[in-house]
């Protein structure tokens, strides 16, 4: 007798099933439609627009300073670098050179998102996976990231604090102390959440070997962000095209080979401590100086294209500005990390099973209005 | 009490159930509309029936444990009375264990026991 | 506040779309004894339908998290199935293409039902009121709305504050003239 | 390669390229409708160029004269950037452009959400449907002569 | 052999993994008295103290003689991204030069638009409105979330702002 | 030791004595279906209320605290609230199977209930075959899963109930080979009152040496499976298939299946106490009279769900900290895991029964 498998004569039936829009793992309102026998997949076919709410269009009628506002709504979770993506393009479209100061705040505001995001992520991954304490440690640390926020910006989630030209206030008298108590803190929770998840048993094997993706894969499909570093593409773009105080600051690129979900996960925890120390190195040292930069109450781009790329939790966030001179843009495109991110779902997911189809969305990290706009 | 508990375990378990289906019933307020009566599937229209061949991937699984489960009903009177048999006892019931082992290696060498 | 009452036919007369379905039952004041007891239960027993689709899901998280933990008010159990549920927190935008989920949603839903509003855009659309082509302007045009909260997104306190009053309004509520406020609005779809 | 290596290289490779104007922000090109797919090819599997990244596909619609759609190109290799812009013929009928989606997979969603938003469509496209907005929807709403005026309040 | 003991330092290794997990969660639960973060919100309503510049509400500032400092500009209408302003004003001769200038009737405010963007005040040219902190906002029926800012009978007065700007 | 059967026996002999014996006999069911039921829905409550608490102090929260002192009337709120709630089924149901389904999961555990001794004498069935009896009837509680998966016409009941059946099964092996026949070579005796009364020596746990911790073990891993909670709880699997097999069900139906949740985790903890912990026996040390004698005053069912207690809670710290496994995953921690070690153990253990290595 060989021993061939005994399981690959019986014969079944695919079938169709709708996970989402309304689900727990949907991250919101993503809709998959997923073609699967028995509890393999065979297709994923995401179906967008759930909450596809026409940004890009309100862009061209709104003027550059108010577009900062709706970009706070894109990607929710990293709304501050959102934020400065706009902000940057408009600057460098006027020439302007804002202060060492601001780019110095924006630049640890930047990390702090960063950090926030990732720790909901690290929350939403527990309990997507099961975990349920996970999620409610994750928001303890966050809730203290929102404390820095609200008494600096003045918002908690959507910040609104950049404007082209600078800041909208200054740093609050307080915040240098709360970041470093956040930090001195979160040093300490952190190997709290390697011992409750990434070292656990249970956690590693859904993980292990479930989603992966290939360098070649990466590319081609436009990952970017701590998905791609997962794979080992050296895509970081505050590394490649700094912005802001990146290159006053020393941080390493985190990259792992692997190319599955456990590493996808791994980045990010990881990518935590390197926020923390590219904080740490800033926080002592913001320059005095202005905290913003007067500019026109009306501001016109000249005419011509302005691409702005930044770093943003989930990946590479573009902003593409086609201006034709007037008040408003002619053309507003954000490149949302997620949106390429997710273009690689169905191929990594295929043959998995529908609990690691979880696992690999929790692991690619997305925010739906980051990819419906 | 006797085995007639079982009957009452029963109809308590019955009453109860009943009870309370009935005065949810009679009491709760309702309300129709035609898209309360199609299944739950994340707010969207469902995908044809749930009735479907499903690829039940544990049904060798389920042939495994039947035998297992045979085999354990037969340990359980040897179980009961080991002590008191002792080594002669323990010599078959191992022969009997060994067996069923080799039984488990083979379904594990016939990856039957591969979920897919 | 005349005045204000004014305002609001001027302002909100032509431009808006669709019709707005009201929220109705609760603001009695005399309940009997029965009554109390059932809305007591129900009050206190408001179990949320997994339902966020932005930002504002981020900050019913949050509520749900330990600083807030509405958890306090026997609100944990968020159910991911309506038939369970009792409570639809709108967290987010709701969209032309989302739309007919929410009320399918809705409808599934088992009685006594009620919704949270949560937020500019589930109450109006917010900042996508003017301008944009895809965005329902209230959650209010799809189902009936019992409590608004404004924010964008509200405070977790804020919601708090709107899972009580609802509260509030459930325990106001006549039993034997409570009614489904969407019966009669439509056919359903 | 510099931005003018590239130039130069590109013109010696492909005839009908049009290069931007030298105070762009990276260098733009102009690609006429029929080398798109060939010129693509060449920047991706030239050794020296390299553009394996396609970073964001936008598309544009150049009120009243054609639909257009913007390629950002990066090489993850050299570091190097290129836009390449490729137009319709016209906004109303002739609005077709080749596919690029088998040479860079990213471009299978941004090209159905160009289609879905801006109805540009994309002959070889494997699988071209609506992405957000539903199967129903009338008309491409990214367009500027886009009117809906049940959906729409124009402030 | 190798194959056995594997197997059983992969059973030892992840029950090791699973006890130290469980040691964080313990360890919580025992300090828990300590550790618990729980703001119990409608008590704590009065030490309730948000970050200074929290905002949640637009207002404006009324003086003890009931005047304002908008003189109905509309730059706070022009600048909000959502529309959720709205001065309605008329034109009226001022009593001592007796130029036409705009008088404020009603400042319109949908709180139910508001996304607390800031712009509006930040681009008051005589910073008639603030955000304010009252966040117990909710309500049973929308249409109260539509505001009337300005009280009846308010007036515009220059000294109030010049008197304001001046601090 | 206060005997409890001399208090039942005299409640009856009173009765007997007033009324015919048809009448006592009725009586007498009455009441025991009525202590019963109250016993469940207690449990039911108190458990829920439980779990809720302990997670939000697992988790730096408070947990209910409204509804009642410290929310202890928290579940009476949600009772209430879920007996008046609309019971909704789709009309593409399978109506017999789709209603009877709460009458398996709860008659099941109910009728477990009955044959546990919860203090010397307190056991409504004293039945010879105890522990098989608890094998077989607990797995009609799966059937009942099943038929409500199945029923509801709903992919996610399908796809939980299926994964349910897989996972239970696959349990009862190790179950009975770990708990029941290892403790069976012990004790001698499938009666769970013999078993009770055969540890009053010390538990097994202490006295069967290695074997019997890892029976203990093996057991508490099982039953976590049996009653389908973390980190096996992926018939449910919230993130995955939304409710799982009860989708479908509503209001007082779908609190059965909550109810039943909770029953069956005090069952698998009752027998886990009366199996390796010495039921309601006190706790003693060998040598300590003075000590074992103040512990023989507490009665034996505080010292029952006293033990229960912790190893309810024992469950739940598993709930609240560990991530859920797969399906395969699960299937392959039983086959290729549990159930070759439950077998070795099973060996082992009647190594050591038969050279009489047992304290």
């Amino acid at each position: 007798m060989t021993t061939t498998d005994v399981n690959t004569n019986l014969k079944t039936q695919e079938y169709l099933i709708n996970m989402g829009p309304q689900h727990p793992a949907a991250h919101g309102v993503l809709r998959l439609i997923l073609t699967v026998d028995g509890e393999i997949i065979h297709k994923v076919d995401p179906d967008l627009g759930y909450i596809h709410r026409s940004i890009e269009k309100m862009c061209e009628r709104d003027t550059y300073k108010q577009i900062v506002h709706l970009t706070d709504r894109l990607d929710y979770l990293s709304s501050h670098i959102n934020n400065e993506a706009v902000c940057l393009a408009v600057e460098n479209a006027l020439g302007i050179e804002v202060p060492d100061r601001v780019k110095y705040i924006r630049t640890i505001m930047a990390e702090l998102t960063r950090l926030a995001s990732h720790q909901l992520w690290w929350g939403v991954m527990g309990m997507d996976i099961g975990a349920l304490t996970a999620f409610m440690y994750a928001f303890r640390d966050r809730e203290m990231i929102n404390d820095i926020m609200e008494e600096t910006v003045g918002a908690r989630l959507t910040m609104n604090y950049n404007i082209p030209g600078g800041l909208m206030f200054d740093i609050h008298p307080g915040f240098q102390k709360k970041v470093k108590d956040f930090i001195k803190h979160f040093r300490k929770a952190l190997p709290e959440y390697n011992t409750l998840l990434s070292d656990n048993i249970i956690f590693k094997k859904r993980l292990q070997g479930i989603g992966y993706i290939s360098k070649e894969d990466a590319i081609a499909y436009g990952v970017s962000g701590p998905s791609a570093r997962g794979s080992g593409i050296s895509c970081d773009v505050r590394k490649i095209h700094p912005y802001s105080a990146y290159d006053k600051v020393e941080f390493n690129e985190i990259l792992i080979e692997g190319g599955d979900s456990y590493d996808r996960y791994m980045v990010r925890m990881k990518e935590m401590e390197e926020s923390m120390n590219i904080i740490d190195q800033l926080i002592d040292n913001i320059p005095e100086g202005d905290f913003q930069v007067k500019t026109p109450a009306l501001i016109k781009l000249p005419k011509g294209e302005y691409y702005q790329k930044v770093e943003t939790a989930r990946g590479e966030l573009g902003v593409f500005i086609i201006s034709d001179g007037k008040k408003s843009p002619y053309r507003f495109k954000f490149r949302s990390p997620g949106f390429s991110n997710l273009s690689i779902l169905d191929k990594i997911s295929r043959g998995h099973k529908i609990a690691d189809l979880v696992a690999i969305m929790s692991s690619l990290d997305f925010v739906i209005p980051d990819i419906d706009r | 009490m006797g085995s007639e508990a079982l009957v009452l375990f029963f109809l308590t378990g019955a009453f109860f159930i009943g009870i309370a289906i009935s005065i949810a019933a009679l009491f709760a307020p309702r309300s129709s509309n035609p898209q309360k009566y199609e299944p739950w599937e994340c707010g969207m229209e469902v995908f044809g029936d749930a009735r479907i061949q499903f690829k039940v991937g544990y049904y060798l699984f389920a042939i495994i444990y039947l035998i297992f489960d045979v085999e354990i009903v037969f340990l359980v009177p040897w179980a009961v009375v080991m002590k008191k048999v002792g080594t002669v006892a323990f010599v078959e019931a191992l022969i009997f264990l060994i067996i069923l082992g080799l039984g488990l290696i083979y379904a594990w060498k016939k990856r039957a026991l591969k979920w897919e | 506040m005349g005045v204000e009452k004014d305002i609001k036919k001027e302002v909100l007369k032509d431009d808006f779309p669709g019709q707005v379905i009201p929220g109705g039952n609760g603001g009695n004041i005399v309940v009997g004894v029965l009554d109390k007891i059932i809305n007591w239960g129900r009050s206190n027993s408001l179990w949320p339908l997994y339902f966020g689709t932005s930002c504002c899901a981020i900050e019913m998280m949050q509520t749900g998290a330990a600083r807030h933990d509405w958890s306090r008010f026997g609100f944990e159990v968020a159910r991911p199935t309506p038939r369970q549920a009792d409570v639809i927190v709108i967290a987010g935008t709701i969209t032309n293409k989302m739309a007919p989920a929410l009320r399918k949603l809705y409808d599934q839903m088992a009685e006594p039902k009620y919704v949270v509003a949560m937020g500019a855009c589930a109450i109006s659309g917010g900042p996508f009121y003017y301008n944009s082509y895809s965005v329902v302007r209230g959650a209010d045009h799809v189902i009936p709305v019992d409590v608004y909260v404004p924010g964008c997104p509200p405070r977790p306190e804020s919601l708090l504050d709107a899972m009580i009053k609802l509260q509030k309004k459930i325990r106001s509520t006549k039993n034997s003239e409570r009614k489904n406020p969407i019966d009669g609005f439509d056919e359903g779809k | 390669m510099t931005r003018t290596e590239l130039q130069s290289f590109l013109t010696s490779k492909v005839e009908g390229l049009e290069f931007g104007e030298e105070t762009t922000q990276y260098l733009t090109v102009t690609v006429p409708r029929e080398k798109l797919r060939d010129f693509m090819f060449l920047l991706k599997d030239t050794e020296e160029l390299a553009f394996d990244y396609m970073f964001s596909l936008t598309a544009v619609d150049w009120f009243p004269k054609y639909l257009g759609v913007v390629y950002h190109l990066e090489s993850t290799k050299y570091r190097h950037i290129l836009v390449v812009h490729v137009n319709t013929g016209n906004r109303e009928d002739d609005i077709s452009v080749d596919t690029v989606s088998d040479i860079y997979p990213t471009a299978h969603f941004h090209e159905r959400e160009a289609y879905d938003l801006m109805g540009i469509v994309f002959e070889g496209h494997s699988d071209l449907r609506r992405l957000f907005l539903t199967d129903d929807w009338v008309g491409h709403p990214l367009r500027k002569d886009y009117v809906d005026e049940a959906n729409m309040i124009v402030k | 052999m190798n194959a056995i003991i594997n197997y059983f330092s992969e059973v030892l290794n992840g029950g090791i993994s699973l006890l130290k997990g469980m040691g964080i969660t313990g360890k919580h639960f025992v300090r828990s008295p300590k550790e618990i973060i729980t703001q119990q919100y409608p008590e704590n309503k009065d030490t309730l103290v948000f970050g200074e510049r929290f905002r949640a509400q637009l207002f404006m500032e009324h003086n003890d003689e009931n005047q304002i400092r908008c003189d109905a500009c509309q730059t706070c209408e022009t600048v909000c991204p959502n529309g959720s302003i709205e001065v309605v004003w008329h034109r009226e001769a001022d009593p001592e030069t007796g130029k036409k200038k705009k008088v404020l009737d009603k400042y319109v405010y949908h709180l139910s638009m508001c996304t607390f963007c800031n712009l509006c005040v930040l681009a008051c040219p005589t910073e008639a409105i603030k955000m304010n902190q009252e966040f117990e906002t909710a309500v049973y029926d929308r249409s109260e979330l539509t505001k009337v800012l300005n009280k009846p009978g308010s007036k515009f007065s220059q000294d109030f702002v010049d008197k304001s700007l001046e601090k | 030791m206060y005997d409890f059967s001399k208090m039942t026996g005299a409640i009856h002999e009173w009765l007997s004595s007033l009324m015919p014996s048809i009448l006592v006999t009725t009586i007498e069911w009455v009441l025991i279906g009525v202590v019963f039921l109250a016993l469940f829905a207690i449990l039911g409550l108190v458990l829920v209320i439980l779990e809720r608490k302990i997670a939000g102090f697992f988790q730096f929260r408070l947990g209910p605290n409204r509804v009642g002192p410290y929310g202890m009337f928290q579940t009476v709120a949600d009772t209430v609230k879920l007996l008046l709630k609309e019971l909704v089924s789709t009309n593409k149901v399978d109506k017999f199977l789709y209603n009877v389904a709460p009458f398996f999961v709860i008659i099941a555990p109910l009728m477990i209930m009955a044959v546990i001794p919860y203090g010397f004498g307190l056991t409504a069935y004293d039945i010879n075959v105890g522990l098989l009896f608890v094998m077989a009837v607990s797995s009609i509680g799966v059937v009942g899963i099943l038929l409500a998966g199945w029923s509801s016409n709903n992919k996610y009941s399908l796809i939980g109930a299926m994964r349910s059946g897989a996972v239970i099964i696959s349990y009862e092996l190790s179950m009975g080979l770990s708990a029941l026949l290892a403790i069976v070579l012990l004790a001698g005796s499938l009666n769970l009152n013999d078993i009770v009364m055969s540890q009053q020596a010390g538990w097994w746990l202490f006295r069967g040496h290695i074997p019997a911790i890892i029976a203990f073990v093996i057991y508490i891993i099982t039953g976590t499976a049996e009653t389908n909670r973390v980190p096996f709880d992926l018939t449910e699997a919230e993130s995955e298939l939304g409710a799982g097999y009860h989708a479908e069900y509503s209001g007082i139906k779908f609190a059965f299946f909550f109810l039943s949740e909770f029953v069956n985790m005090f069952i698998i903890s009752a027998l886990a106490v009366t199996i390796f912990l010495g039921g309601w026996l006190p706790f003693h040390i060998p040598g300590w009279e003075g000590f074992n004698n103040s512990m023989n005053y507490i009665p034996g069912p505080v010292w029952f769900f006293l033990k229960t207690g912790v190893i309810i809670f024992l469950l739940m710290w598993f709930r609240w900290t560990f991530p859920r496994l797969r399906i395969d995953q699960i299937l392959t921690l039983e086959w290729k895991y549990l159930l070759p070690i439950s077998l070795l153990n099973l060996v082992l253990m009647a190594f050591v029964v038969m050279m009489g290595w047992v304290f």
